[in-house]
């Protein structure tokens, strides 16, 4: 593959990148002393990686094809072994077990701050599987969704607060008014389709974090609330460690339960008035779908998982300040739902896995943690459009009349 | 009412609104073609901004006059702003156009991501002075402190920037290219266009729209960091949706509405919620016109 | 004048087209019939460069043109009225009409071209400023078909012209695709559900069956072809 | 054709970062471990950055000279984005990697975020920059430390300056609606209510980053507001004064020590003249002072950024105290960091029982020349 | 016979255009009703006043079950509409292109289910029982229309004559008592018409379902309808039986032409 052409062509790509970075890697001026540094070795540095990227990128690219043209040609298609595990019972009865395994034995092997991140990461899976149910399954895009994060976690530090109420208690409370939350925004959004909608949704979510920030009676404003209680177990006097420990196994269970509620509500009369109002809204209706409802629908049941995301959120920090639900939040957790796989619940996992703890064991990097973190997105993006599982829905299978007619 | 005042907000919100305008303007292109909401918009208007200031640097350094610095410098921002849009282009968005619309928009968020990082470690995250180029007028002393003539440069920008991509979508044989494919890919190919390259030079029009944006703001403010981008992409995606997203005359006016509402909310009642009344404001517009002020009715063909 | 040899095209997983090769020669009028489904438009859309072929090979007055970008072949003369009209619904007629030219520079030759096919369809001139989107579908089929002969195409290549339309449009559609063919010695090659129509314009005919052809000649014994009037004529 | 396995590259790549951030700082020698956490990427990257670079130069310093209790000194330097939640991650992290004592957070809502969990693993932490007086008086953080005065100290020199020396009447407090700004103009105006000689004519918080604050301008030009208090950082104050000054409006602008910055004189240029700012006593004199601000320039080529000084000092302090301690041990190290005076650049300092360093206050600052001049 | 739609003085505009203009048309049970008309007549437009898509401007329109029991349809949402017994396919078809095609008549038949969000968490016997109802009740709608063979196929994949029927299914699906059929013929070659008109005669009697159908293909038009409308420009211009239709200088003036067969 090493031929003239392909040479050509990374000479011509190098020499671009090296006038494309020319200014800004190179030069450093600094106005004040009147000094200007010239830094001619990043030139090179950047003219000989972008050379050998080059071919490792047009050999992906190439690679991605031949992929496709497999595909078409109907040869055998390797299935991804991903793909393979989730559709297949002798498979993923075992890597589900493994998984479990993994899941539970966790914490007794890793150290505290991979405890600790990733329980992160499986608020980020319930509140992904959340947003999945908007933007994955009704097709709404949401650019706001940090608002209903915020609710959740605003309710429990308040109640908290004012009332002294604990975690138990207001779990369900912020999830109920991150609920109503999400009703409220729907309404005035059901008309609008759409980047209009995305548009209006990041409005929202400003909206919140701006009250927020500015409100001072009611939410301390930008300094935020301080001493929030970690959930508590019978009372029971837990070390820093310990209660760790117990917040992961919670997040466990909780996702646990979130993966069973929203397969129910997948696999039901309302799961499919959802993809059926993605694919066609017109036809939708005409097919005696209650447009509204049903949008309603979604956007309240995505805000409520929001909602019990933030009550832990808030619980596990044990401080909160508007700086945690900026549009950034929404973004990632946006990020979560399409990279992984929308519609996917498996892929929504994955994602939310990928996206938090990323940018942990990137901290390898440091100061190009971001960067790179950047540069990840575009290419699984580039590679895998579809995301890590795409195209793996749950579909109505008929098999045959009068018996258990349903399959996974 | 205190009309001296409200002159004031007015041109105030006139400043801000084409300062939007001269984002949301390459934001609405670039949507317009390919529906694909260019997070990285806001970062090709910083780099844009910091090539002005290297080079304006340099040439100070070397003492050149003003003039010549800052036609050079907005030349260069122009050059290497359309140079990065046209390479996100081809890297980043050009592999996904048969990919589902959302992982384009992932993608270009790591583009801003991407660039936000690439400029904070090769140059600085200090917020950078940024020298002022564009010279005081003569004939504004009278009104100096009312209106300044880094505005008024502002403003002529905005409006020839407006009227000159008008006149290029409507009048031009790339402009008509652009519109056709904008509307239906596989026709204009069949008609002879070569849509990949319309596509670029959509990116690269837009781009050099958001380096002379760049190179206008950062002199008017007088700062600029790596991270000035991201803001300014917001609100000029804002402006853009609010005018009717892919309408240039709407890019425009949704600005300047944006502008304008954000500048007497804070004149009149306080701007601790200027952003807050802006977005009400914004569903509000959306509510009643669901495709923005100037935007197409798109309906749903039955 | 065209000729494909053994094309063969692919959608995703599916193969369209399984070894196609036709030829048309110049100043004829020859149809494509055949069912739903069995690949007449990825046949013009691999001729025109759409879905680019993945194996075979397309020459067009002795050029190869499987490898050619979409504009290039335009470019040689090739133009398509495609299924459904696609019209560009923001663009006035006259500004439709105007991205038939694209390619072409000859301001004069342009504005005779205009003339000519509002001569054939007056009621284009009539909406002349009328935005393409708010036309009914048989003035868009009119203006897609004038739209192609603004290129002042030597092939013309035509997707199901009759669909949707009423029985008069219909009839006033092909009388002009009769009078193209005559008049301005354009090559059609014509797709067409409606066989009984495509037969009674069409000089020579293929019969398309699950994306290769099974049968050719001219359209008269093809008319009176015991299999082709059972499945395609329905008589 | 060089045969790429994308998916296996990746794995790897991910293995790889997994396990470095695992095991990568467990297997470090016996040092003395020295965390600093803030802000390194994002909007807020300037503000924590330059601690990153003060701690730098102090450790190389002190490595030089043979290190502290006859160890070396790592780094280990963490990102926090400003943000609690991973301000939290990034606490667990230094924690799991056996930090003796951190040098930070910047922000102080990530401060506090972060100090629970400081407080359970018995870690001394000293931050350069959050100001909020809660964290030293509440009491609920007896392991922090800082070398920079709260804000209820800064709200008041500033009131106290403009009643008593600009002796103004109508004042418009504003803020950039930040943890810090806004806490400060909370101070600032509830001092000024307590007080009869001044009415607070204007109190409003302003978007930070927005391209033009005109409007804000003219509104306190309409309230006729003598002297403005800002709560906020310079980028935005240099944006309201450089409006305010060409507006040819002569009003008091009184800031922070988020505005008392060279960046911000850089920037207001000749509007920046007569601004007044609170800073940290006056410390440029300081032989040490110089002598950082010159390493500075030596090691990165550019003028230190916002709290290297604070920073500075901090490193100081911190690794003064386990020498004077004798150990890393928690307990040892607060008696230390209360009892031994250090020489920093911020002059001879110590803690007391709150956490808040003594020696260590507000000046009035005013530019002049270009230069931030201290008012007597 | 008893009608099952009643529309009368429909009229619609848009902006200064109008569209339809007073038009009175019934259809009664157990017919088969043609609405025919040159391009931009009015005719889709018309369906779309008629399934609520639209809000004419004036005009009356009811449904009549065959209970007897009058439901007034103007202002109603589509998806009222469809409750109230009327449902219809599209011009260009708009299936559940990536879903099943099982999937997709599940999907028709969601407005005469029940289960809620508790029952799609809980499932309780009721709802298990609906479901594998559902389920069966599909296949059997599929059985119908001749589409069983393609059960668990996606739609995007089905053969176009297929995805045509595909939709009358999905709009079987909702339990109508008259459907509305808009060009159902269109694009479909001869062996395929004739055997869309066979099922569209089938489900009329069989199913007892009236049909009123907007269609080009005059074969079809005349051999399946009891009753012809003819509209040109928003206006009804002739009503009759095929024969009268078919002979009706207007009619052949405005839209047929000479020779019908073409």
């Amino acid at each position: 593959m090493f031929n003239v052409k392909e040479l050509k062509k990374s000479i011509l790509v190098s020499l671009w990148f090296m006038f494309l970075t020319f200014p800004i890697m190179v030069i450093k001026v600094n106005t004040i002393y009147g000094k200007v540094e010239w830094r001619w070795y990043r030139m090179a540095l950047v003219g000989v990686g972008s050379f050998f990227l080059s071919f490792v990128w047009r050999a992906l690219l190439r690679r991605k094809e031949m992929g496709l043209k497999k595909a078409e040609e109907g040869q055998e298609v390797k299935v991804p072994l991903t793909r393979k595990l989730i559709s297949d019972k002798r498979f993923n009865r075992p890597a589900l077990v493994v998984v479990c395994l993994f899941a539970l034995l966790f914490p007794l092997v890793f150290s505290l701050y991979q405890v600790n991140i990733m329980t992160t990461a499986l608020i980020y899976v319930v509140v992904g599987l959340g947003l999945n149910i908007v933007v994955g399954l009704a097709g709404l895009l949401d650019l706001g969704y940090v608002a209903f994060y915020a609710v959740g976690a605003y309710s429990y530090a308040l109640l908290n607060y004012h009332f002294g109420l604990g975690f138990w208690t207001v779990l369900p409370i912020g999830a109920g008014l991150a609920m109503l939350f999400g009703i409220l925004l729907g309404f005035p959004v059901l008309r609008l389709r759409g980047d209009y909608l995305a548009i209006v949704t990041l409005g929202f979510g400003e909206i919140i974090r701006i009250i927020l920030e500015n409100w001072n009676e009611f939410s301390f404003g930008p300094s935020g609330i301080a001493n929030i209680p970690r959930p508590g177990f019978f009372g029971i006097q837990m070390n820093l460690h310990q209660v760790h420990i117990y917040i992961y196994y919670l997040m466990i269970g909780m996702t646990v339960f979130t993966i069973f509620v929203v397969r129910r509500l997948q696999d039901s009369r309302i799961g499919r008035a959802w993809m059926a109002l993605r694919e066609d809204e017109v036809a939708c209706q005409a097919m005696g779908i209650d447009k509204t409802k049903t949008k309603l629908s979604a956007f309240a049941l995505g805000a409520t998982w929001a909602g019990m995301g933030g009550v832990v959120f808030a619980a596990k920090t044990t401080f909160i300040n508007p700086a945690s639900f900026t549009i950034w939040e929404s973004i990632i957790i946006l990020c979560i739902v399409v990279l992984g796989g929308m519609g996917s619940i498996v892929g929504v996992i994955c994602g939310a896995l990928v996206l938090i703890l990323l940018p942990e064991y990137l901290r390898a990097f440091s100061e190009y943690r971001m960067l790179m973190f950047g540069a990840a997105l575009i290419i699984m993006m580039v590679f895998r459009p579809g995301g890590i599982i795409s195209d793996v829905r749950k579909v109505y299978h008929f098999e045959g009349l009068k018996e258990e007619s349903k399959d996974l | 009412m205190d009309f001296g005042y409200f002159f004031e907000l007015f041109l105030g919100g006139l400043t801000r609104g084409s300062i939007y305008a001269l984002l949301a303007l390459g934001y609405t292109m670039v949507y317009g073609i390919i529906e694909l909401i260019n997070f990285a918009h806001g970062e090709i208007y910083m780099i844009g901004a910091f090539t002005a200031l290297i080079v304006t640097g340099v040439l100070t350094l070397m003492g050149w006059n003003k003039i010549a610095i800052l036609i050079l410098a907005s030349l260069a921002a122009v050059v290497y702003s359309s140079a990065y849009g046209y390479t996100a282009e081809k890297i980043a968005y050009k592999p996904l156009r048969n990919a589902p619309r959302l992982s384009a928009l992932i993608s270009a968020i790591g583009v801003s991501l991407f660039l936000q990082n690439y400029v904070l470690l090769a140059q600085t995250s200090d917020f950078l002075p940024f020298p002022n180029l564009i010279p005081e007028f003569e004939f504004l002393k009278p009104v100096e402190d009312i209106v300044r003539s880094s505005e008024i440069v502002i403003y002529a920008t905005t409006a020839v920037v407006m009227v000159a991509l008008t006149i290029l979508i409507k009048f031009t044989r790339i402009g008509k290219a652009m519109r056709a494919t904008a509307q239906d890919q596989k026709m204009a190919r069949l008609v002879g266009v070569d849509v990949d390259r319309v596509i670029s030079i959509t990116f690269i029009i837009g781009s050099a729209t958001a380096a002379l944006g760049g190179v206008l703001i950062a002199s008017h403010i007088g700062q600029i960091n790596f991270y000035i981008g991201f803001i300014a992409g917001i609100k000029a995606f804002v402006a853009a949706v609010l005018g009717g997203i892919g309408s240039m005359p709407g890019a425009v006016l949704g600005s300047l509405v944006l502008g304008w509402t954000e500048s007497f909310f804070t004149g009149y009642i306080s701007s601790d919620y200027e952003d807050v009344f802006a977005f009400i404001f914004l569903v509000l517009i959306l509510i009643f016109r669901p495709s923005g002020i100037l935007g197409r009715k798109d309906t749903d063909k039955v | 004048m065209l000729e494909m040899k053994n094309v063969q095209t692919f959608y995703g997983n599916i193969q369209a087209l399984k070894g196609i090769s036709l030829r048309i020669a110049e100043g004829e009028i020859v149809t494509l019939i055949g069912a739903n489904g069995a690949g007449k438009t990825t046949t013009l859309m691999s001729v025109c460069g759409i879905v680019p072929p993945r194996a075979g090979e397309i020459f067009f007055e002795g050029r190869p043109i499987h490898h050619m970008a979409a504009n290039k072949i335009v470019s040689l003369g090739i133009c398509q009225v495609p299924e459904g009209r696609r019209i560009f619904p923001y663009l006035t007629v006259l500004e439709n009409l105007d991205m038939g030219a694209f390619l072409r520079n000859d301001k004069a030759e342009i504005k005779r071209d205009l003339d000519y096919v509002f001569s054939l369809f007056p009621i284009l001139a009539e909406r002349r400023n009328q935005a393409g989107g708010t036309l009914s579908g048989g003035e868009q089929q009119m203006l897609a078909i004038s739209r192609a002969l603004m290129a002042r195409p030597r092939l013309l290549l035509l997707d199901e012209p009759s669909l949707g339309l009423a029985p008069l449009v219909v009839k006033q559609i092909f009388e002009i695709i009769r009078k193209v063919n005559s008049e301005q010695k354009t090559t059609i090659f014509l797709v067409e559900q409606n066989a009984n129509l495509a037969l009674k314009v069409a000089h020579r005919g293929y019969v398309m069956e699950n994306g290769q052809i099974t049968m050719t000649d001219t359209a008269a014994s093809l008319m009176a072809n015991e299999q082709v009037r059972k499945a395609y004529l329905g008589i | 054709m060089v045969k790429i396995n994308f998916r296996k590259l990746l794995v790897l790549l991910v293995a790889a970062a997994f396990i470095a951030a695992v095991s990568g700082p467990a297997m470090a020698a016996d040092t003395i471990k020295l965390g600093v956490a803030g802000p390194h990427s994002g909007d807020l990257a300037s503000y924590g950055i330059p601690s990153v670079k003060a701690a730098e130069l102090v450790v190389k310093n002190i490595n030089a000279k043979g290190g502290v209790l006859g160890k070396k000194v790592e780094l280990i330097v963490e990102d926090d984005v400003c943000k609690p939640e991973v301000a939290a991650n990034t606490a667990t992290k230094l924690v799991g990697a056996g930090v003796n004592v951190v040098l930070g957070h910047i922000c102080s809502g990530a401060t506090k975020a972060a100090l629970g969990i400081y407080k359970d693993s018995h870690i001394v932490v000293m931050s350069p920059s959050a100001t909020n007086p809660a964290l030293t008086q509440s009491g609920d953080y007896p392991n922090f430390f800082r070398t920079i005065a709260s804000d209820d100290a800064q709200a008041k020199l500033e009131v106290e300056f403009a009643l008593n020396v600009l002796k103004v009447k109508r004042i418009a407090v504003l803020h950039d609606k930040g943890d810090y700004g806004k806490g400060l103009a909370e101070y600032a105006k509830g001092f000024l209510e307590k007080d009869p000689r001044a009415k607070v004519v204007l109190y409003e918080g302003i978007t930070p980053g927005a391209v033009d604050y005109s409007a804000v301008v003219q509104k306190i030009k309409r309230k006729k507001a003598d002297a403005v208090i800002f709560g906020g950082y310079h980028p935005e104050a240099s944006k309201i004064v450089t409006q305010m000054r060409k507006k040819k409006m002569k009003t008091y602008f009184i800031s922070d020590d988020g505005v008392k910055d060279d960046t911000f004189i850089k920037v207001a240029k000749q509007y920046a003249e007569g601004v007044y700012a609170t800073g940290p006593k006056d410390v440029s004199k300081n032989p040490l002072t110089i002598k950082a601000r010159a390493e500075h320039v030596k090691a990165y080529g550019s003028d230190p950024g916002a709290f290297f000084e604070n920073a500075y000092a901090a490193t100081l302090a911190l690794l003064n105290a386990i020498e004077k301690a004798g150990s890393t041990d928690y307990n040892a190290i607060v008696k230390a960091l209360r009892t031994e005076y250090v020489d920093t650049p911020l002059g001879k300092i110590r803690f007391d029982e709150r956490g808040d360093a003594i020696g260590v206050g507000f000046a009035m600052y005013q530019v002049r020349g270009g230069k931030y001049v201290e008012v007597k | 016979m008893s009608p099952a739609l009643e529309v009368s003085n429909l009229t619609m505009d848009f902006g200064g255009l109008r569209a339809l203009d007073s038009i009175d048309l019934t259809v009664n049970h157990g017919e088969i009703v043609a609405l025919i008309g040159p391009n931009g007549a009015g005719k889709t437009t018309f369906f779309n006043c008629i399934t609520g898509i639209y809000n004419p401007t004036a005009g009356d329109m009811r449904l009549v079950s065959p209970e007897g029991k009058a439901v007034r349809i103007n202002g109603l949402k589509p998806n009222q509409v469809t409750e109230n017994g009327m449902a219809r396919t599209f011009q260009n078809i708009r299936l559940f292109q990536n879903m099943t095609v099982l999937e997709n008549v599940m999907i028709g038949r969601h407005c005469r289910l029940r289960a809620g969000i508790p029952g799609a968490v809980f499932r309780p016997p009721r709802v298990r029982k609906e479901e594998s109802r559902l389920i069966e009740d599909s296949y059997r709608m599929l059985q119908k229309v001749g589409l069983e063979k393609y059960v668990n196929e996606f739609a995007k994949n089905l053969p176009y004559g297929a995805q045509r029927r595909l939709e009358i299914a999905r709009a079987m699906a909702t339990e109508p008592f008259i459907l509305l059929l808009d060009e159902p013929a269109a694009g479909m070659n001869t062996q395929e018409t004739k055997e869309l008109d066979e099922l569209i005669l089938r489900i009329r009697n069989e199913e007892g379902i009236c049909i009123l159908l907007i269609e080009h293909d005059m074969k079809l038009v005349m051999s399946l309808s009891d009753r012809i409308y003819v509209v040109d420009y928003g206006r009804k211009i002739a009503e009759g039986t095929p024969g009268q239709i078919k002979n009706d200088p207007a009619v052949i003036k405005a839209y047929l032409g000479e020779d019908i067969d073409a």
